[in-house]
């Protein structure tokens, strides 16, 4: 048992960090500005989307442990989502598909040529996948997609949707007929959130992922991507916090440093003691996705929950910290601000990931009651 | 202890509410809506002004010979009810009424107050406030920008910060240091700035929510006229605490409470109206207690400073308790926007103009905006300080 | 329009409070030494049981408003529950009560001859009384009520119970045949707190209150009882907010009193402004009461719910703010502690007044939607 | 990053298993519980203690030369599982085994070593702590019980207070002062001091709960051989910082985590027992959020626990995680027994041996004494100092 990480794995976000540094406008004041499609190119050069696609397929071989920190660097350069999306896809391609699709996918994966998206939300629904309205039919799949990151700039759409009585996944071309792309108006342009709608939306062969499978791959979807939100949300709360602790150290008011006021000093402690907890919840919920561990669906839920909840108080503290400094747009604090907000609402919000872990407890409860039962 | 009205309160009542109803433009908040363009917007308050005062209704309670209408702290907190009542524009000169007009009232010259106080009431005259500089926030005694006297002028140098609505005032009331050989608080004076006097510029300074309300001021050789000093030379600080405690005090935060408070009805409207799978999100338990809790922070909000007006009807003085009213609005509404952003759900992110945005966009542009509450007119930090050493004799 | 108390509402509280202080075992470190029955009849000899009776029944003839900084200084003083039951129960004879109820009752009360219990939960059942399974039949009243403050030393206990269908208030006597009493083992031992089974009890004649009125007299009585216990819990918040003020003045660490030290400081601070935010709440609550306002039951709630919550989290910042002392059974902190504890339960948790008044605010904005489309 | 065991490490757990299947009582934790008796229950502890060291499950970790087994960091965390799993009771001596034993490791002669530890393993030495006195709480350096050499003794005289579980040891590790004239971190020493000596007298100390787990502790003119000092005269200070990260560091959290842990997993079950109506308090949507919470936060105290176990592992120094990790769990538990007393409802308030009591009336006890977790072993405001100022660099 070890709760370290490996020097490849930091070595892995160091890099992914240093990359994006390269890239400023990522992080400037200005959302609409912080969309560079070079980001996109630069990351699979490095060879980011090669890391989670096996060997046979051309890729690396990794597992979301090894990549961990490379997430949180990627939520802490407010990287493009699509780049965060396309991992999780990869994750669920390689683990939930077919033969076919494994083959056809993930070595254009691999190389950066396959940008997706994922598309779960629907309006009027909630968080919940099980809710969908979406529905493929003999026509293909019509329906009203929202909020999903960078689909106007993705190759692939994976999608939710009713199939068979089931609520499955189904890949479409960008491009296909019928799928039609709106923006949204929304607190972080850089997100690139947009409305999907999709009417008898075609879809291309073999693009049912995991269909025929365990019945899992919704449940490893929503946690395979909650785990990766909450990594990103803690790459966010702890850049933060190194940016509330350098100003603390040298803004100077009433002839000291703030920081060595205990108002500051002590929330900069608070903050602190939150971004281990939240990394505590979060590295152990990688792990349990790269083991599937049979707690994988309580622990992404509690790291999403716990950490997003961590990232939103963390970002509003370090507002606060700054004064007046804090709420100019030019600092661009509020860019980290929005980014966890659109976050902290992607693939369920704590209330709804706090009502999962109750019902993974309790479920656990029933088993360990059964087998001293039996 | 009575919260009922007079026969007079209601005859006022009754005449500001006759007023209004003609006063407004018809279908005022249902299809008629304030500019969304700032700058259109910020016309549109003035104007708005400029007609309540045509109409008797500016700084009511300002004493008649410098053109208010001596109303009582009871008529106000109505006058103030009856706004919220029609959802009235806000006003685009806060800060001349409310601050500079309060401290001139205090403090001026009689001359003072014979050319400023009715421009102020009219609003011929918008106001802006120089107090804050990049490196005087919370420290706000360490101020640098210098005033030299020379002769019966000042000459005025150096630079403040968030200069609400500077872009469009006429005058700004600044905190210059006069003597820089004092100890920091005894060096400062209070002047009054022509902001179309040489040698004044401004930038404006975006802010989190990406509107420009705020500006850095800067102050390059320009000239005052030694008349314009409020109070003695050096006492500026003393003058200043003044204004504070006007700008943290009962008045405005029953202003800021009213708009909160609608905002509050807007979102539990929204909240009823959206459905949420099989039923509407306002039968969410979970989602019932935040809203609950919301409304009662914004109540206690509108009661505190009920309770303060009441302390003054009763003849206490301003203190601390500025300080009291200021830090509980600030959290309350963060507090309030905050649960906004968490009720709304998946939507919450998705602001004005897309369809999808839930109550139309608002809560969004509020959410942001609220961040700066707990940082202006005096952060949390300082209040926290305010209340502890002067309020609870605490030790510094 | 006046948000102040006059002189004699002043004094009254003043009055009470150094009454009080004269039992100093009220508030001393062991709670089972505080139920000194001494107070009684010293509040009584006061005149306090005559305030809210009218003066044609022998008494000041005032109402709730008048009464509130005394209540608080009951709270503040721990006074025996027993003495906040009989001021409700005061409030809803005078108001709800039978012609024949007000001159039977009403100068007992007056002297202080009639100490009144009240009986409202019921196990398994929560917090709201149209759930109570208590019921008044031929043979009297049946059923087993628990939580009942001073129970034991009470002469008349005011029962709610189901009565034709409806749920109604019933007074029965202490000693009425049916009627045992059994203390609960519980935090605080001084709130008297017990269980009372009604077997068959007898009631007495006339001992149905309200029941032919206006149908509002449970309402009434947990909006009193509300608004009773929000200006108890600001009483012990005050208390507490100044002990703790005085400990960060006299106690010295690291060569300065530790309310220098801004963590001591701003949290000083932040309890300062919680009690003045409760308090504007508690007493905007009894003006509502006083003036039976349409506001009423809206207003009761917020101030249980929020007073409930600023006095616990003010005597938790206490017992911290007191270090070690703080949590010596000695110092006696852990009494206010445990009496806020048991009041926050008592009457409905912030939970479920929360609730109550999103019901309230509901209603209240179908009363305007109305009125609009009329 | 691996969370599974080795072949050895599961046989180890496999051999504790089957060991504590024997040693406990039949009925364990079901029908069989602790004494409710204080002193009863600490003599039980004792033989329960007594009976893990002859089974050769006492200072597991520690080297094989002073009787431990040398057992490796991950064993130690299987160890803490399996108790939990069982619900073994604690021991008496944890002051001993935590803080006596760890800091005699790491700082003791071998003379020191090879008399002591033994000792604490088989718990013939109960031990307590004298650090704090009525004027140097949070401020510990300022400790005035004094220590003069007169030839081989050092005479003491002071007081010291929070010393847990004073009357049932035989020995006290103290923090004295041996130069009252140096600045006060430099004027301290370490000492051990037998608790039969003349002149050392205690008097219980009643905390929140009732209980009397803590005693204040007399010395006077007690001597102690100069063999009994721990490190260099006058390096007290250096000595008692590593005593206090390992009371704070990550074998004291997870030990106190299993504990919270099993109470949590009593708290579900009692509220999954609870009709509530026409359904069951489990299904109440706003509780089920608490407890999530509850069991999120718990769940991160064991987790901070293991991650910092690995930091070790894998070679970094003992820090002020300790301090990150002793903050998070007293909060954190703080927040779970306030949540539980919130859950409960109406009858939160009634305890044991009330048979309303819910869950047996556990839970009010222990909220009752998790309102001295963020005081003990350094308050809260210590720990975010220490925080602040040695882990993220702030100023002092």
């Amino acid at each position: 048992m070890n709760f370290g990480f490996n020097e490849e794995q930091k070595s892995l976000g160091e890099t992914v960090a240093a990359l994006l540094a390269d890239f400023p406008a990522l992080t400037g004041p200005d959302p609409a500005q912080a969309r560079d499609p070079a980001v996109w190119r630069a990351l699979a050069d490095l060879g980011l989307f090669a890391l989670l696609v096996p060997e046979a397929q051309g890729g690396v071989g990794l597992t979301l442990v090894d990549v961990a920190l490379a997430i949180e660097a990627l939520g802490a350069g407010l990287a493009p989502p699509i780049a965060a999306s396309t991992l999780i896809a990869t994750d669920i391609i390689a683990r939930e598909g077919t033969a076919a699709q494994r083959e056809t996918l993930l070595p254009r994966i691999a190389t950066g040529d396959v940008r997706i998206a994922l598309a779960v939300m629907e309006d009027g629904q909630g968080y919940d996948p099980a809710q969908v309205r979406t529905m493929m039919g003999g026509n293909g799949v019509t329906g009203v997609k929202i909020l999903v990151p960078d689909a106007d700039i993705a190759d692939m759409i994976l999608v939710v949707a009713r199939v068979d009585d089931r609520v499955g996944l189904v890949m479409l071309s960008r491009d296909a007929r019928g799928v039609a792309i709106r923006h949204h108006a929304d607190i972080d342009p850089s997100s690139g959130l947009c409305e999907v709608t999709l009417n008898g939306a075609a879809v291309m062969d073999g693009a049912l992922i995991g269909h025929a499978g365990s019945g899992d791959v919704i449940s490893r979807l929503m946690d395979a991507a909650a785990i990766v939100y909450a990594g990103m949300a803690m790459g966010i709360a702890a850049r933060m916090l190194d940016a509330s602790v350098d100003y603390a150290k040298t803004r100077v008011q009433f002839g000291q440093p703030i920081g060595a006021f205990q108002s500051i000093k002590h929330r900069c402690a608070d903050m602190a003691v939150a971004v281990e907890a939240g990394r505590s919840a979060a590295y152990y919920a990688f792990w349990t996705a790269a083991e599937n561990d049979p707690d994988r669906s309580r622990a992404a839920s509690m790291a999403k929950a716990y950490c997003g909840e961590i990232a939103r108080d963390v970002c509003n503290e370090t507002v606060q910290i700054h004064g007046g400094m804090g709420f100019t747009w030019e600092l661009g604090l509020h860019r980290f601000l929005r980014r966890a907000k659109v976050m902290e609402h992607g693939f369920g919000n704590h209330v709804w990931h706090y009502e999962r872990i109750m019902a993974q407890t309790l479920a656990a409860r029933a088993v360990v009651a059964d087998a001293r039962a039996a | 202890m009575d919260f009922s009205y007079s026969p007079q309160e209601e005859g006022f009542r009754a005449d500001l509410r006759a007023w209004l109803a003609d006063a407004l433009p018809s279908g005022w908040g249902e299809t008629v809506f304030e500019p969304e363009d700032e700058d259109e917007r910020a016309m549109f308050r003035l104007a708005w002004e400029k007609k309540l005062h045509a109409g008797g209704w500016s700084g009511i309670n300002w004493p008649v010979e410098y053109g208010g209408r001596g109303a009582t702290l009871v008529e106000r907190a109505i006058f103030a009810e009856e706004m919220a009542r029609v959802g009235a524009p806000e006003g685009l000169n806060i800060i001349g009424h409310n601050l500079a007009g309060s401290t001139i009232l205090r403090h001026g010259t009689e001359a003072q107050k014979q050319y400023f106080l009715p421009r102020i009431l009219s609003s011929d005259d918008v106001w802006c406030q120089g107090f804050s500089e990049p490196n005087a926030g919370s420290d706000l005694a360490s101020v640098r920008t210098r005033a030299e006297r020379r002769g019966d002028r000042f000459i005025v140098n150096g630079q403040k910060i968030w200069t609400s609505f500077a872009q469009y005032s006429q005058w700004c009331f600044a905190l210059v240091r006069t003597d820089p050989d004092a100890p920091k608080h005894k060096g400062l004076s209070f002047l009054l700035i022509d902001m179309k006097s040489p040698g004044v510029s401004i930038r404006p300074l975006r802010q989190i929510s990406g509107e420009c309300e705020f500006n850095e001021t800067f102050f390059d050789d320009v000239e005052v006229p030694v008349a314009n000093i409020v109070g003695d030379i050096n006492d500026g600080w003393r003058i200043a605490m003044t204004t504070l405690a006007y700008e943290r005090g009962p008045e405005d935060a029953l202003g800021r409470q009213i708009r909160f408070s609608q905002e509050l009805d807007k979102l539990i409207g929204t909240v009823a109206a959206t459905p949420r799978g099989d039923a509407m999100l306002i039968d969410d338990p979970i989602v019932r207690q935040k809203l609950a809790r919301a409304v009662t922070q914004v109540e206690v909000m509108r009661l505190n400073a009920v309770r303060t007006f009441s302390k003054y009807l009763n003849g206490d003085d301003r203190g601390p308790d500025a300080s009291v009213i200021k830090l509980y609005w600030s959290h309350a509404a963060q507090n309030m926007y905050e649960a906004a952003m968490d009720i709304l759900g998946p939507t919450a992110p998705i602001a004005a103009p897309d369809p999808l945005s839930a109550g139309g966009g608002r809560f969004q542009l509020s959410y942001l905006q609220s961040k700066a509450f707990t940082i202006y007119s005096g952060s949390s930090e300082i209040q926290r300080n305010i209340i502890g050493e002067r309020m609870l004799g605490l030790p510094r």
